[in-house]
C-alpha cells in the first residue's frame, strides 16, 4: 500500500469574481519514505495542493472532489474532530516565513511541547526532555531552550519549525518552501538536515519550490504543476534530463546551468493563466510555441512516455 | 496626454463610486447623511417653525396632530427643534474634522519622516494631548473663548487630532520604508517633494477612513458640551435641546418626545459617518484589511 | 522586557508630565479674570491692598519664576486654595476621588471583560447573524452621547418601573446599621451610572478586540496551530488571543482620557458627588486652581495608566525590547 | 566595444577603501551614563573600479554589505571613510550642477517591483518623472514622447495600453520593466541594480536581464549587479566580486563562481549552490550562520568559520591581493588553494580584453 494517494484532487476557491479552480484534476502517489517535488510559477497550485493534503485550506477554499488517502484512509471525507487525531502524528508542515510560522509570544520549546502533550501521553517533565533531543537533532544550542521565536535567527527559526514537525514522527512532512527566504548557505543547511532526518526516521516528504535546482538533489519524483494541473510528472532524474512537456522544457531553461554552458536564460511569454475561466483545450496551449489545432480545444490525458514518466501533452511522445 | 490622463484619474474616481456604491454599508451610511443634510438645508425651508416662537404649544405636551413630536418646557414645536439643530452637528461634524485632520496629518507625516528629535518632541507633545483630560480641555477652552459656534469647532478640532496624528506617524514609518522613495531621493528629489508626492498619498487613505470616525467624536463633543451648557445659547442644537430637557425636569416627568427623538438624531447621524467611515477603510486600504 | 525598556518609558512619561505641567500652568494664566479679585472676593479692596496680596501671591514676579513656585508647590503637595470651597485644592479633590474611583472601576472591569467577549465571539463567528449583532451593538453604543443614555435610563428604570434610586451615591438622610447596609446602598445607586459607562466603552473593545482577532487568526502561525491538532477552541485560546489582546491593552489606558469624560457626564446626569461633577461645578463657579487640580491629578492618573500599559504590554509581549 | 573618450576616465566608478558605519540605537541607559556607542561596519574598506560597459555582480548573503555598498555609491547612505568616484569626481560632491548630472547619469533599480513604484502614480509619471525633477523645462509633448520611447524600449508595446495604468494593474515583470523605462529615459551611464530579479518568477526573469544587457550594448552603460544569487552573478556579468561581512573576499571574472574560485569563503558558497545533479556530490557545508557585523573577529573575518584556518588567519587581517589575471583574493593562503582548484590556466575572457591585475 502506498503511503499517500491523491487521487483526481480538486480544490476550488469561492471568490468575488467566480469560482477559482486553484487544483484542478490532480493526482500523485507517494511510497513511504520517497519525496516528491512541487514545483512550478506562482499561482500554479502547489501551495494550494498541499493545504489540501493537511486539510489547512482557508475559509473560502473547499475540496469539490477526489480523495486523499494516507494508509489508505480518505482524509478528505473525514469530520475535523477525526482529522484532528492525525494532523501532526501522521503528517506535519513546515512552511516557508517560520518568523510568521511560529507564535511570537510563546516560547519555542512550548509550542514544540505543546504538539508533544497534545498527541502523546507524556508529562511535562518528559516533554521537555523530548524537546531537547529535537533540539539536538535539528542543531540548535540547548542554551536557546527558553528563548522565543524573534530572538532566533532565521535559519534557527527554520530547524525549530523542523524540530517541531518530526517531534510525533510523523509519516509524511510536507514543505512549503522551506528554504525561500533563507541565504544560500542556510539553505543548503537546512536542506541537508532534512534530507538527512528523512533518511534516519524514513518519512516521506512533499517539497513545494519555484526552484527546480533543489528538486534535484532533495528529492525522487517531482510534479511540474501549470495552471492547477500537473504538466509533468515521474522520477527526478528523468523528468529534468528528459523533459517531455513543453512548459516543463521552457522552465528549464529559465534557469542557469552554472556547471554548463553560459548561455542566457529564456523567458515563457504571456501569463499564467485566469483560474477562474481557463482555456479551454490544454492550459498552457496559449503559451506554448508548439501548439497545434488540437490543443486548443481538447485538453490533453496524462501520456507515459517511459515507465513511471507521464506527461499531460497531446505530443509527448514526441518530444521525448 | 493631459486629456488621458483626466480620462484615467476619471477612471479611477468612478471605480470608486461603483465599490462605494456595492457595499450595503456605505450605501446604508450615505443615505443617512444625505438625509439629514436635506433635512438641515432643506427642511428649515420647508418646515415652518420659529425658534423664538414660546407658548405656541402647552407645556410638555405629548404629540399630537398638531405637534408631531410634542413640545417643549417653553411649548415651542419639538419637531421644529430638531429640524433646526440639525445643521449645528453637521456644520461641527465636518469643520472640526478638517481642523483636527490637518493638525494631526501635519503633526504625524513630519514627525514619522524626519524622526529623530523632531519626531521625539512631536510624539511627546501628541501624548500630553492624548492624556489631557479631553472632554474638560474642551469646557475650558470653550468657556475660555466663549461659547459661539465658530469657537466650538476650533476647541474641538485643536482638542482631537492626537490621534489621528499617532495614526499618520506610524504609516508614515512604514511608507517611508518603502523602496519607492528611495527610487525618488536617488533621482534627486527633495523632502518636501517626497513629502507631499510620495508619502502624503500613501498616508492620505487612511487618514481619510479615520477622520469620518473623528467627524462621530466632533459631533458627540459639542452635543456633549452644549448639554453641559457650554454651546451657543443662540443656535438651536440638538445638545441643547438635551440640555433644556435635562435642566426642564422633563426626565422626572417621563416626557420622552422631548429628549428621545434628538439622541435618535445623534445617534443615526454619528452611526452614517461610522459607516461611510468603514466602507472607505475597505475600498481604500484593501491590503491593510485582509478581510 | 528589560530595564532598558523600563527605563525608556519612565523618561517619556516624565517629559509627557512636564509638557502636561506647562499646558496646565499656562492656560489657565491666560483664562478670563484677574486671579487677585478672585482671591479678595472683595469689591471695596483698596490698590495697597490688591498690591499686597499680589507680593504674598508672586503674581508681580515673572510668568517664569511663577512657573518654578508652581513646580516647587506641587512637589510639595500644595495644589493651591480653592476659591469656591476656601479649602485647599489636594483636599477638595480627595474628598471626591474616592465616588469616581468606584464607579470608573466598576465600569472599566465590565466593559473590558464583556468587550472581550463580545469581540471574540463576534471574530469567531464571523459572517454570522451573532457577528451581525454584535457590531450593531458596539456600533449603536459607540455612537450614543453617554449623558443621554443616562437620562434614557434614569426615565426608564428609576422614573418607569423605580427600579433604582436616581441620585446620588448613598440614600440621605439614613443611617446606616453596619458595613453590609452600606455596601447594599452603594451598589444600588451605583448600578445604572456603571452600566451606563459602561454600555458606551464596551462597543469599542469589542470591535478593536473583533479587528485584531481577525488579523490574529489569517496569520500562518494559528495555520501552524490548526496544523498540530489542536482543537479549533485551544486554537483561538491559547495562540489567538494571547496576540489580539495585545492592541486592547493600549487601548484601554488611551480609553481613560475618554473614560473622564463618560464618567463627568454619567456624574452630571447621575449627581454622582465624583471628581466629574467637582469638576463641572468648578467650571461654572470659574474657580480655576480647582480646576487646575483637577486636571493635574487626572492627567496624571491617565499617564500613569498609559505607563502601566506600557509595561503590561512589555511584559504580555517578548518581542518589546525598547 | 569600450571606447574610451577623450577626457573621459577609464573608470565610471572607482570606490577606493569604502566605509560605511551604523551607529547602532544606543540604548538608553548607555546615553544616560555615556558608554561609547556600538557601531555596525556594514561596508568596511571596499575597494574595487567598474569600467565603461561593465557589468560588475556583487555576491554575498544578507548581512554583507553589498546593498550598502550600492547605496554608498548613489550616495543615498553617507560613507565613513574612503571614496567613491564618478566619472573622477567624489559622489559627496555637494556642488548643485554636478549632483544634478549625477542624478542623471546614475539611476537604481530595486528589487521589488510592488514597492518600488508609488502605487498612487500612474505609470506615465513614474517613467517621467526622473525628467520632470531634474528641473530642466520639456514640453508636454516631449515628456511623452520620451516616455513612451522608454516604455516601448523596456517591452511594453504599445505603450499607450500602459501609460494611464497604475502599478497594480500590471503583473511582477511588467512592473519591472516600468522600473527599467524610468532608469533608461535618462540615458544613465551606470546603473545599481539591487536583486532586480529575485522576486520574479523565473519565466519572467530573462527578460529583465536581456533588458539589462541590451541597455548595455545600445548605451554602453555599466552596472553594479548586486545578488545573492551566484548562478545570475556568473550569467550575466563580466566580473563577480564576492562579499563577506562588508569585505571583498574574492573578485575575479564570472569564472570565479563556476568553481575557479580561491578562497574558502567563495568555494563553501559555490559549494552551497543547489543543483540539478541527482546525487548529490559530498560538499562540506559551513556550520552556523553569518556572525553580525558588530563584532568583527580579530585577524580574517572569515576564520572562526573557515575549514582551512590557521594561526595565521587570526593574527592578521588579510589584504585583498592578485592570484591570477585580473582575479584578486583576500586569503592568506591564496596560492596554495589557486593551485588546488585548477583555475590557474589563464584563459583568455570572451569579451573581456586586457585583464590585467589593475583593477
Amino acid at each position: 500500500m502506498k503511503l499517500l494517494e491523491v487521487r483526481n484532487l480538486k480544490t476550488y476557491f469561492d471568490t468575488r469574481e467566480g469560482v477559482v479552480r486553484a487544483v484542478d484534476d490532480v493526482s500523485f502517489s507517494l511510497e513511504k519514505g520517497e519525496a516528491i517535488g512541487l514545483v512550478g510559477e506562482s499561482g500554479c497550485g502547489k501551495t494550494t495542493t498541499a493545504l489540501s493534503v493537511l486539510q489547512l485550506l482557508p475559509k473560502e477554499g473547499r475540496i469539490a472532489g477526489g480523495e486523499i488517502l494516507l494508509n489508505g484512509e480518505d482524509f478528505a471525507a473525514k469530520s475535523e474532530e477525526e482529522l484532528r487525531k492525525h494532523r501532526w502524528r501522521d503528517v506535519s508542515i513546515v512552511f516557508q516565513g517560520a518568523m510568521n510560522a511560529l507564535n511570537p509570544v510563546m516560547k519555542v520549546s512550548r509550542q514544540i511541547a505543546e504538539a508533544l502533550l497534545l498527541h502523546e501521553e507524556l508529562t511535562e517533565e518528559e516533554a521537555r526532555r523530548r524537546v531537547l533531543a529535537l533540539f539536538d537533532l535539528v542543531e540548535i544550542s540547548s542554551s536557546l531552550v527558553d528563548c522565543y521565536p524573534h530572538e532566533f535567527s532565521g535559519g534557527m527559526r527554520q530547524r525549530a519549525m523542523i524540530a517541531m514537525a518530526l517531534a510525533c514522527g510523523p509519516k509524511l512532512i510536507v514543505g512549503d518552501e522551506p528554504t525561500t527566504a533563507l541565504d544560500v548557505m542556510v539553505q543548503a543547511q537546512i536542506l541537508a538536515l532534512l534530507g538527512k532526518l528523512r533518511r534516519e526516521f524514513g518519512m516521506a516528504m512533499i517539497l513545494i519550490t519555484h526552484d527546480l535546482s533543489i528538486v534535484g538533489a532533495n528529492c525522487d519524483q517531482v510534479a511540474v504543476m501549470y495552471g492547477g494541473k500537473v504538466a509533468e510528472i515521474g522520477p527526478v532524474g528523468k523528468v529534468l534530463r528528459n523533459p517531455c512537456h513543453p512548459y516543463t522544457q521552457r522552465l528549464l531553461k529559465a534557469f542557469p546551468d552554472i556547471r554548463g554552458e553560459r548561455e542566457m536564460v529564456q523567458s515563457i511569454p504571456g501569463f499564467p493563466p485566469n483560474l477562474v475561466t481557463p482555456p479551454p483545450g490544454c492550459r498552457f496551449s496559449p503559451r506554448c510555441d508548439a501548439a497545434r489545432e488540437i490543443c486548443f480545444s481538447r485538453e490533453p490525458a496524462m501520456r507515459c512516455v517511459e515507465p513511471g514518466h507521464e506527461a499531460a501533452c497531446h505530443f509527448a511522445e514526441e518530444r521525448s | 496626454m493631459e486629456n488621458a490622463k483626466k480620462l484615467a484619474l476619471h477612471r479611477k474616481r468612478k471605480q470608486f463610486v461603483e465599490a462605494l456604491f456595492r457595499s450595503k454599508m456605505s450605501l446604508v451610511g450615505l443615505a443617512i447623511l444625505v438625509f439629514f443634510v436635506l433635512l438641515a438645508f432643506v427642511g428649515p425651508l420647508l418646515y415652518d417653525y420659529d425658534h423664538q416662537e414660546y407658548g405656541a404649544g402647552e407645556m410638555l405636551e405629548p404629540p399630537s396632530k398638531a405637534f408631531l413630536l410634542g413640545t417643549d418646557d417653553l411649548g415651542r414645536d419639538v419637531l421644529g427643534e430638531l429640524i433646526h439643530g440639525a445643521k449645528t452637528s453637521l456644520i461641527v461634524g465636518v469643520l472640526a474634522t478638517l481642523i483636527s485632520m490637518v493638525i494631526g496629518t501635519v503633526v504625524g507625516i513630519s514627525s514619522g519622516y524626519f524622526g529623530g528629535r523632531i519626531d521625539a518632541f512631536l510624539m511627546r507633545v501628541t501624548d500630553a494631548f492624548l492624556v489631557l483630560p479631553w472632554l474638560p480641555l474642551m469646557l475650558v477652552l470653550a468657556a475660555l473663548l466663549g461659547s459661539s459656534l465658530w469657537n466650538i469647532v476650533v476647541v474641538i478640532g485643536v482638542t482631537s487630532w492626537a490621534g489621528t496624528a499617532r495614526l499618520a506617524r506610524a504609516q508614515t514609518l512604514s511608507v517611508k520604508e518603502r523602496q519607492f522613495v528611495e527610487r525618488a531621493r536617488s533621482i534627486g528629489a527633495g523632502h518636501v517633494y517626497i513629502m507631499r508626492k510620495k508619502i502624503l498619498p500613501n498616508v492620505f487613505p487612511l487618514i481619510f477612513s479615520n477622520t469620518v470616525l473623528v467627524s462621530a467624536v466632533a459631533i458627540l463633543s459639542e452635543t456633549t458640551l452644549s448639554f453641559l451648557g457650554m454651546g451657543d445659547v443662540l443656535r438651536p442644537s440638538w445638545g441643547m435641546m438635551l440640555h433644556y430637557a435635562f435642566e426642564a425636569g422633563a426626565v422626572s416627568v417621563g416626557a420622552y418626545w422631548f429628549f428621545v427623538p434628538p439622541g435618535v438624531c445623534i445617534i443615526l447621524l454619528v452611526l452614517g459617518f461610522a459607516f461611510l467611515g468603514h466602507s472607505f477603510d475597505e475600498i481604500l486600504n484593501p491590503a491593510l484589511r485582509r478581510r | 522586557m528589560n530595564s532598558e525598556y523600563l527605563l525608556r518609558k519612565i523618561f517619556h512619561s516624565a517629559i509627557t508630565l512636564f509638557i502636561v505641567l506647562i499646558i496646565n500652568y499656562f492656560l489657565f494664566r491666560i483664562m478670563p479674570g484677574d486671579p487677585v479679585s478672585m482671591i479678595m472676593r472683595n469689591p471695596n479692596a483698596n490698590p495697597s491692598m490688591l498690591a499686597q496680596v499680589k507680593s504674598l501671591y508672586g503674581f508681580d514676579k515673572p510668568q517664569l519664576v511663577q512657573f518654578a513656585v508652581y513646580l516647587r508647590e506641587l512637589v510639595k503637595g500644595n495644589f493651591g486654595m480653592s476659591f469656591f470651597y476656601r479649602q485647599p485644592v489636594i483636599d477638595v479633590i480627595g474628598s471626591r476621588l474616592f465616588a469616581t474611583l468606584v464607579l470608573a472601576f466598576a465600569a472599566e472591569i465590565v466593559a473590558i471583560f464583556l468587550g472581550i467577549l463580545l469581540g471574540k465571539i463576534a471574530a469567531v463567528r464571523r459572517g454570522e447573524p451573532v457577528d451581525a449583532a454584535i457590531l450593531g451593538f458596539s456600533l449603536v453604543t459607540y455612537a450614543m452621547p453617554t449623558f443621554w443614555l443616562g437620562i434614557v435610563f434614569i426615565a426608564f428604570f428609576c422614573v418607569h418601573l423605580g427600579l433604582f434610586p436616581t441620585v446620588g451615591m448613598y440614600t440621605s438622610g439614613v443611617t446606616f446599621a453596619g458595613f453590609a447596609d452600606k455596601a447594599v446602598d452603594l451598589a444600588k445607586h451605583l448600578f445604572l451610572p456603571a452600566v451606563t459607562l459602561a454600555v458606551v466603552i464596551v462597543g469599542g473593545y469589542s470591535m478593536i478586540m473583533r479587528s485584531s482577532l481577525l488579523d490574529v487568526l489569517s496569520e500562518d502561525y494559528i495555520t501552524t496551530a490548526r496544523a498540530k491538532g489542536l482543537s479549533r477552541r485551544d486554537v483561538i485560546n491559547r495562540h489567538a488571543v494571547p496576540n489580539a489582546r495585545l492592541p486592547i491593552i493600549t487601548i484601554i489606558a488611551i480609553n481613560l482620557g475618554f473614560m473622564i469624560a463618560g464618567a463627568l457626564q454619567v456624574e452630571t446626569v447621575f449627581s454622582w458627588p465624583g471628581i466629574g461633577r467637582l469638576m463641572y461645578e468648578a467650571l461654572k463657579a470659574r474657580d480655576y486652581p480647582l480646576l487646575q487640580g483637577i486636571f493635574l491629578i487626572v492627567s496624571f492618573c491617565v499617564i500613569l495608566a498609559n505607563f502601566a500599559a506600557d509595561i503590561m504590554y512589555g511584559y504580555l509581549d517578548p518581542r518589546i525590547r525598547y | 566595444m569600450k571606447q574610451v573618450r577623450e577626457g573621459m576616465t577609464e573608470h565610471i566608478v572607482d570606490v577606493r577603501d569604502l566605509k560605511v558605519h551604523f551607529e547602532i540605537r544606543r540604548s538608553f541607559l548607555d546615553t544616560l551614563l555615556g558608554r561609547n556607542k556600538a557601531t555596525v561596519k556594514a561596508v568596511d574598506g571596499v575597494t574595487f573600479s567598474l569600467r565603461r560597459g561593465e557589468i560588475l555582480s556583487l555576491v554575498g548573503e544578507s548581512g554583507s554589505g553589498k546593498t550598502t555598498t550600492g547605496r554608498a555609491i548613489l550616495n543615498l547612505v553617507a560613507k565613513s571613510g574612503g571614496e567613491a568616484l564618478f566619472d573622477g569626481a567624489s559622489v559627496s560632491n555637494r556642488d548643485r550642477e554636478w549632483n544634478r548630472m549625477f542624478r542623471k547619469k546614475a539611476q537604481m533599480i530595486f528589487q521589488d517591483p510592488y514597492q518600488s513604484l508609488n502605487p498612487k502614480d500612474m505609470i506615465v509619471d513614474i517613467v517621467s518623472e526622473p525628467l520632470r525633477i531634474d528641473g530642466d523645462h520639456h514640453d508636454q509633448e516631449e515628456l511623452l514622447a520620451r516616455t513612451v520611447e522608454a516604455l516601448e524600449f523596456a517591452g511594453l508595446k504599445p505603450a499607450e495600453t500602459y501609460l494611464y495604468k497604475y502599478p497594480n494593474e500590471l503583473s511582477g515583470g511588467q512592473r519591472q520593466r516600468v522600473a527599467i523605462a524610468a532608469a533608461f529615459i535618462l540615458s544613465p551611464d551606470f546603473i545599481v541594480a539591487d536583486e532586480p530579479v529575485s522576486m520574479l518568477d523565473a519565466s519572467v526573469r530573462a527578460d529583465i536581464l536581456n533588458l539589462m544587457v541590451k541597455m548595455r550594448e545600445t548605451k554602453n552603460t555599466s552596472y553594479l549587479f548586486i545578488t545573492h544569487d551566484l548562478s545570475l552573478a556568473w550569467l550575466i556579468s563580466d566580473r563577480v566580486a564576492i562579499m563577506y561581512l562588508g569585505k571583498i573576499m574574492e573578485i575575479g571574472s564570472h569564472r570565479i563562481v563556476a568553481g575557479s574560485c580561491v578562497h574558502p569563503y567563495s568555494r563553501a558558497l559555490v559549494d552551497a549552490l543547489p543543483t540539478m545533479e541527482e546525487k548529490p556530490r559530498e560538499r562540506a557545508l559551513l556550520k552556523g550562520e553569518t556572525p553580525s557585523p558588530v563584532k568583527l573577529p580579530p585577524g580574517c573575518r572569515f576564520s572562526p568559520r573557515c575549514s582551512h584556518v590557521r594561526p595565521q588567519c587570526t593574527r592578521e587581517e588579510p589584504e585583498l591581493r592578485c592570484v591570477g589575471e585580473g582575479h584578486w583574493a583576500a586569503c592568506h593562503f591564496a596560492e596554495e588553494f589557486l593551485s588546488k582548484s585548477g583555475a590557474g590556466d589563464p584563459v583568455p575572457l570572451q569579451g573581456e580584453e586586457n585583464p590585467s591585475c589593475a583593477q
